[in-house]
């Protein structure tokens, strides 16, 4: 155990300067939920902590001229509710946000933070991934900007390189007949970390066929997945108990998770089916109510 | 390394403290400024104990390093009441029996108040979901959504 | 005379398996003498072990001194606590 | 003793308590509140092993470390004799306890205490124990109590004997209880239905929101001073005292405000501890656990395994109960196991019964009391096989309990023969509820089940003292879990006849009363309770003494009503009633101080029954279960504090659905607990609950002045059947094991959708 380093840069210049010099492990602060628990259990022992609160980017979520949305990666949940469109737009990538943890996790939790944290049990990362979302990543070597599926690459580990961190996230338009959900299931009503989770962005057209859609499981496999199978199984589709049973085979089918203390291999690959029914139904409903 | 100088405001008050980056904002208010109303429980941010306002926000102080406290005003449970009279929650949670052992009852205290104040109305789900992270042990949480949903009704200006 | 009654356990250790019987005591301190009387070792059991006794019903940390009736039902029961 | 009155001023109000302004306003001083100056953090040094033999301990290392003031070993105590003493439920033996508070030749479980340092902070104790070098010899370890009674399964301790059994070699099986009621053989070939039914539970943790948390301070002449969060300062006391080898009357302790207990702080961990490290160093010392050290080293409850066989007439007569009880005792003996067989039917009029329990050591922290210990197991078994009965026979569920209740003059299967009971009305009150009869939906279900708590009475001390301006403190020396201090000022107001807001209760430390037993056993309202009524009755007698003497009057020509000294009749004269606060005045004339005082070993605690019943949804896609309504229908004998009284029912019944749910201890297969934090032990959560349902029932205890009966145990027995009859009668599937977690259930109910599947 060693002492820290604590910073809070202005900029994301100066951040990415502070990471990309740590000697020693380096961490950024956004809402600090996880960090703070990983620090007290001694699982992570850094050199550095850059709270990158102070840097205005990551702290703004703003509805562009275009409908889209630049979602700076350490806004808290309760903020993002405040906005005033936001939830009413997304309402899947924002109950995916919500979802984490407690009101007290609220006021803290980011987006930025739930990514980087890597879990494959993350609850906003398949509503993000689902949604379309990329993430800007400011490092030593410039900016960059990638889908949101390719940053985790294993439990605990994100593709990020030395000195990079997600700055924002970019959210697209709200398609015309779009409609999101995110659904997880856990044994209790709240608190507990999803055993599956499901996330579901679809396009109906005006007859009510899904022209477009993704989803994407978590906690089915080491890193949260973009299931392209379940996605074709109901392109095409009125979303009928067919076109179900097909989306629910082709997410049984991406599974492959793990026995732990919160779920079966049995039971995660089952659920991932039912959720991913479910999710897909209320995301109709609410493309359809347009 | 040297500590870190943190100017704040604690209930009201301007506050200075030195702490180290591993202190989080309860060890602070616990350990170095004696306001020990705020309670440890698993310092993992599950049982609320610990809760506190943040600029406005109910937030764990257990999930908060004390230096980030800088510039930030903080409300705790013991500076909920004013003066010799209590907030309405506090008397309402003793009218109510709202408390058996008493750990966990400033945390809900801290988390009943930030959502009266959003919520003025909430109905018996919004008040159980809003205290879902204040985990209590012996009262089965009966009495204290009762407590919370009279209070809200009381401050409405509601018979109860 | 006071009805005893013995937990298997006791009347295995003890008794030679007889679980209920008769003994002719005023109090719980003369019954104690007189069960060891008849069962060497119970009667220390009685008074040192982890043992409650229920007189007519009623369960006591420790009965020592009480008094017994004519037709009292005396059980003897492993030491109940609680959390 | 009862019925003197039955008109109350106090008793039975909703007074605000008084240590309730404390509490809101954070200033109530808890566990881990406390500090002196110069204080050091202590530190545990926990076994990652479920078993491992110690070679060697090399602590050089941390003890160079700058700010170590000292660190300790088993070596720091004396080795104990086997010696049994009282420690909430289970008995203790000095020789393990030395053994569970820092582990000696072996560590027996995940967490294990195996040294521990004191620091001048908690950052440089916690660096410190890294520094520390066990050498450990790893062994097998077996954490399941049916595989550890297994012949070949790895034996925590060579020289175990077992207790009422013989055994052919060493084993795991600490003890054999037997209890016989009448003739089992003959019940059953009376009987026209016969069912046999195995049922396991999870080993579950008390879940206190409080960690264990000491302050301990030994001065050079050897005096030691505890401050801690305990449900019993006597208990620390003594266990310290004889761990640390010193005299009881060196030892002072104060206990804290306790945050949950739940029969949990009824022994010593850290105690010792902080006392031998302050001995050493020369200063105070605090010792907080961590919510991890709670989980892994502090004491859950057993988990269990039980065969069970129950035989009846086909008109609804239980003829024969017969069963196997087997209870996890954790790392050293002492399970619950004999409560745990007392209890499973003593609901019933059954006329034989027969149950065999066995205490079993394995790889897990040591159990300690937890609410009606082992009744909640035995029970879940009980009244889920009385589900399956009524279900065959066509009987409905409550029906088939009120034929066969226990009542006055019903010989329990556990021995005595019981006095006025309030079984029947418990099961009457929940026949006649509007819950009972309410309408279902589709996937959902309604279960009910009872249960059984002995509680207890035990030694209780307790003084009244009278102020000089008419109040009184009332000292008593039990730590006031739930609202009691409130019970006992209520009582102490209602003898006296001063308002209660005069009467401040008071829970003195140990050299400050006389000796209580603990917090435990739903024992203080009733039995310190009494020790407060008779010491108030003896404040008042003295009063009347005083009065006589002003008066000029035989003191037996004076008596007490509403709070007034008054002459007996009008024979005795015509004098104005002395006031308490009159009489107060007048005290150092009329012969000094008034302090009432009394102190017994409480007898005739009155047994507790309750009815539950539990409404349910199940989605029958995941397995997740929803309380949708719950009521608990209990006999109280008299509720002094109503809104307390509703709250510990509530309370368990909350405990008991978490048990039902979601709660259990799991291992990984190196014997380490996998879920040691809240996040992934499961205890319910406010949006888990609808609002918990109370009637309260009141069939007095004779053997107290107001009826009370323990009240606090009780309410956690029914709910794990109750939540799996009202499953079973939601979907058809019955679920033997505990939790009945969302992936347990949805195996079951697709295993019965698909039979074939399934084999």
């Amino acid at each position: 155990m060693q002492s820290v380093q604590f910073e809070a840069p202005g900029t994301v210049e100066q951040a990415v300067a502070l990471l990309a010099g740590a000697t020693g492990d380096a961490r950024v602060l956004a809402g600090g939920t996880d960090l703070l628990v990983q620090l007290r259990s001694h699982m992570v022992d850094p050199a550095l902590v850059v709270d990158i609160k102070h840097i205005e980017e990551t702290r703004t979520l703003v509805r562009n001229a275009d409908g889209s949305y630049t979602i700076g990666s350490a806004v808290a949940g309760a903020e993002a509710h405040e906005h005033d469109r936001f939830a009413a737009e997304w309402p899947g990538v924002m109950e995916s946000w919500d979802l984490i943890g407690s009101t007290q996790i609220q006021g803290r939790a980011s987006l930025g933070g739930n990514l980087c944290n890597a879990s494959p049990a993350a609850d906003s990362v398949p509503a993000m991934i689902a949604a379309g979302m990329t993430a800007n990543i400011a490092g030593p070597g410039g900016r960059r900007t990638v889908p949101v599926e390719d940053i985790p690459v294993a439990p605990g580990r994100t593709s990020l390189a030395n000195g990079e961190f997600v700055v924002s996230f970019n959210l697209p338009a709200r398609p015309a007949g779009g409609g999101d959900a995110y659904l997880r299931l856990i044994p209790r009503t709240e608190m507990d970390i999803a055993v599956v989770g499901c996330g579901v962005a679809l396009v109906l057209d005006a007859g009510g066929i899904v022209t477009s859609a993704r989803v994407s499981l978590g906690a089915v496999a080491p890193t949260v997945l973009l299931v392209e199978d379940a996605a074709r199984a109901i392109v095409g589709t009125r979303l009928d108990d067919d076109a179900l049973a097909a989306l629910d085979a082709a997410c049984q089918a991406a599974c492959s998770p793990i026995n732990d203390k919160r779920g079966t291999i049995v039971y995660r690959t089952q659920v991932a089916g039912v959720l991913a029914r479910r999710a897909a139904r209320i995301a109709a409903e609410r493309a359809g109510s347009r | 390394m040297a500590k870190h100088h943190v100017t704040t405001t604690i209930n009201g008050e301007p506050v200075e403290f030195l702490c180290s980056t591993r202190q989080t904002l309860l060890d602070v208010l616990r350990d170095e400024l004696n306001l020990t109303g705020s309670k440890e429980g698993c310092a993992s941010g599950d049982c609320g104990a610990c809760s506190v306002m943040l600029d406005g926000r109910l937030v764990c102080s257990c999930l908060v390093l004390g230096a980030e406290a800088e510039g930030k005003s903080v409300e705790t449970i013991e500076g909920m009441a004013e003066g010799d009279r209590l907030h309405p929650l506090q008397q309402n949670f003793l009218e109510d029996a709202a408390l058996q052992c008493g750990i966990c009852t400033p945390g809900f205290l801290v988390a009943a108040k930030a959502l009266l104040e959003r919520n003025p109305d909430p109905t018996e789900t919004e008040v159980r979901y809003w205290l879902a992270g204040n985990l209590c042990r012996c009262t089965g949480y009966d009495k204290i959504i009762r407590a919370v949903m009279r209070t809200a009704a009381e401050v409405r200006g509601e018979a109860s | 005379m006071a009805r005893i009654l013995l937990t298997d356990s006791l009347s295995k250790q003890f008794t030679g398996g007889v679980a209920d019987f008769e003994v002719a005591a005023p109090s719980v301190r003369a019954l104690i003498r007189e069960l060891e009387e008849r069962y060497p070792g119970l009667g220390a059991q009685v008074r040192d072990g982890f043992i409650s006794v229920a007189i007519d019903g009623d369960i006591h940390q420790d009965a020592f001194l009480e008094e017994l009736a004519e037709n009292s039902e005396v059980a003897f029961l492993p030491a109940i606590r609680g959390g | 003793m009862t019925g003197e009155k039955t008109e109350f001023k106090w008793v039975g109000t909703r007074a605000i308590r008084p240590d309730g302004h404390d509490k809101v306003t954070g200033r109530a001083k808890f566990g881990s509140d406390f500090a002196l100056p110069g204080m050091l953090q202590g530190r545990v040094l926990r076994s990652p092993h479920a078993h491992a033999r110690i070679r060697s301990i090399d602590t050089s290392a941390a003890e160079a470390l700058p700010g170590v003031k000292g660190v300790i070993t088993s070596a720091d105590f004396a080795d104990q004799p086997a010696e049994l003493a009282a420690a909430g439920e289970a008995l203790v033996n000095y020789r393990d306890m030395v053994r569970n508070v820092m582990a000696r030749e072996k560590v027996l479980y995940d967490g294990h205490a195996v040294a521990a340092v004191a620091a001048t902070s908690a950052e440089i104790a916690e660096a410190a124990l890294e520094l520390i070098s066990v050498d450990y010899e790893v062994l097998d370890h077996v954490i399941d109590v049916d595989l550890a009674m297994e012949p070949g399964a790895p034996i925590l301790d060579e020289e175990l004997e077992p207790a009422g059994m013989e055994a052919s070699g060493p084993t795991n099986i600490a003890k054999r209880v037997d209890f016989d009621l009448g003739d089992v053989e003959e019940g059953f070939a009376k009987a026209e239905v016969v069912l046999e039914r195995s049922y396991t539970t999870a080993a579950v943790h008390q879940g206190y929101i409080e960690p264990h948390a000491a302050v301990a301070s030994v001065s050079e002449d050897g005096q030691a001073q505890i401050w801690c969060c305990t449900q019993g300062q006597f208990m620390v006391r003594a266990y310290t005292a004889r761990l640390c080898g010193m005299e009881t009357s060196q030892i002072r302790v104060t206990p804290s405000e306790i945050g949950g207990g739940f029969g949990g702080k009824t022994v010593v961990y850290l105690e010792p501890l902080a006392t031998a490290l302050s001995r050493k160093t020369g200063r105070p010392v605090k010792m907080i656990m961590s919510r991890e050290e709670v989980f892994r080293a502090s004491g859950p409850t057993s988990a269990g395994s039980m065969t069970y066989r129950i035989g009846a007439t086909r008109n609804g007569v239980i003829t024969a109960f017969e069963g196997t009880i087997r209870l996890e005792a954790g790392a050293f003996p002492g399970s619950p196991v004999q409560p745990a067989c007392m209890c499973a039917v003593a609901p019933y009029d059954i006329k034989n019964v027969r149950l065999t329990g066995y205490d079993v050591v394995v790889n897990r922290p040591k159990v300690a009391a937890y609410r009606a210990p082992g009744a909640p197991i035995s029970a879940f078994g009980a009244e889920s096989i009385i589900d399956e009965l009524a279900k065959e026979l066509g009987f409905d569920p409550l029906q088939l309990r009120l034929k066969n209740a226990a009542k006055q003059g019903t010989k329990a299967a556990y021995g005595p023969t019981f006095r006025r009971i309030g079984y029947e009305e418990t099961v009457e009150q929940a026949i006649a509820s509007e819950h009972y009869s309410a309408p279902l939906g589709p996937n959902q279900g309604r279960g009910v089940a009872s249960g059984f708590w002995f509680n207890i009475g035990g030694e209780s001390a307790a003084t009244v003292n009278i102020n000089e301006d008419g109040t009184a403190v009332v000292v008593s020396g039990n730590p006031d879990i739930g609202g009691s201090r409130a019970s006992l000022a209520l009582m102490a107001a209602e003898e006296l006849g001063i308002d209660y807001t005069k009467v401040r209760p008071i829970i003195g430390d140990t050299s400050s009363v006389g000796y209580n037993f603990l917090t435990g056993g739903s024992r203080v309202t009733f039995a310190t309770g009494l020790a407060v009524v008779e010491a108030a009755r003896d404040a008042v007698r003295q009063m009347c003494e005083r009065a006589a003497k002003i008066w000029e009057v035989e003191s037996d020509g004076v008596i007490w009503r509403d709070g007034h000294a008054v002459p007996a009749s009008s024979n005795v004269g015509d004098f104005e009633p002395l006031s308490l606060a009159d009489i107060a005045a007048q005290s150092p004339k009329t012969g000094g101080p008034i302090c009432g005082h009394n102190a017994q070993n409480v007898q005739g605690a009155g047994p507790g029954f309750a009815t539950h019943i539990c409404d349910v949804e199940v989605d029958p896609e995941t397995g997740r279960v929803t309380i949708l309504r719950y009521t608990a229908v209990q006999d109280v004998g008299r509720a002094i504090h109503p809104s307390y009284v509703e709250g510990q029912i509530q309370g368990g019944a909350v405990q008991g659905i978490g048990w039902a749910l979601n709660e259990e201890y799991i291992y990984n297969e190196r014997g380490q607990l996998e879920n040691p934090g809240f996040l992934d032990y499961r205890i319910p959560v406010a949006s888990d609950l609808p609002m918990i349902e109370t009637v309260v029932v009141e069939v007095p205890n004779d053997r107290h002045p107001y009826g009370v009966r323990g009240v606090g145990e009780v309410p956690i027995v029914p709910p794990m059947a109750a939540v799996a009859n009202a499953i079973e009668n939601a979907t058809g599937v019955r679920m033997e094991h505990l939790p009945m977690s969302p992936p347990r259930l949805l195996a079951a109910l697709d295993a019965a959708r698909l039979p074939e599947a399934a084999e």
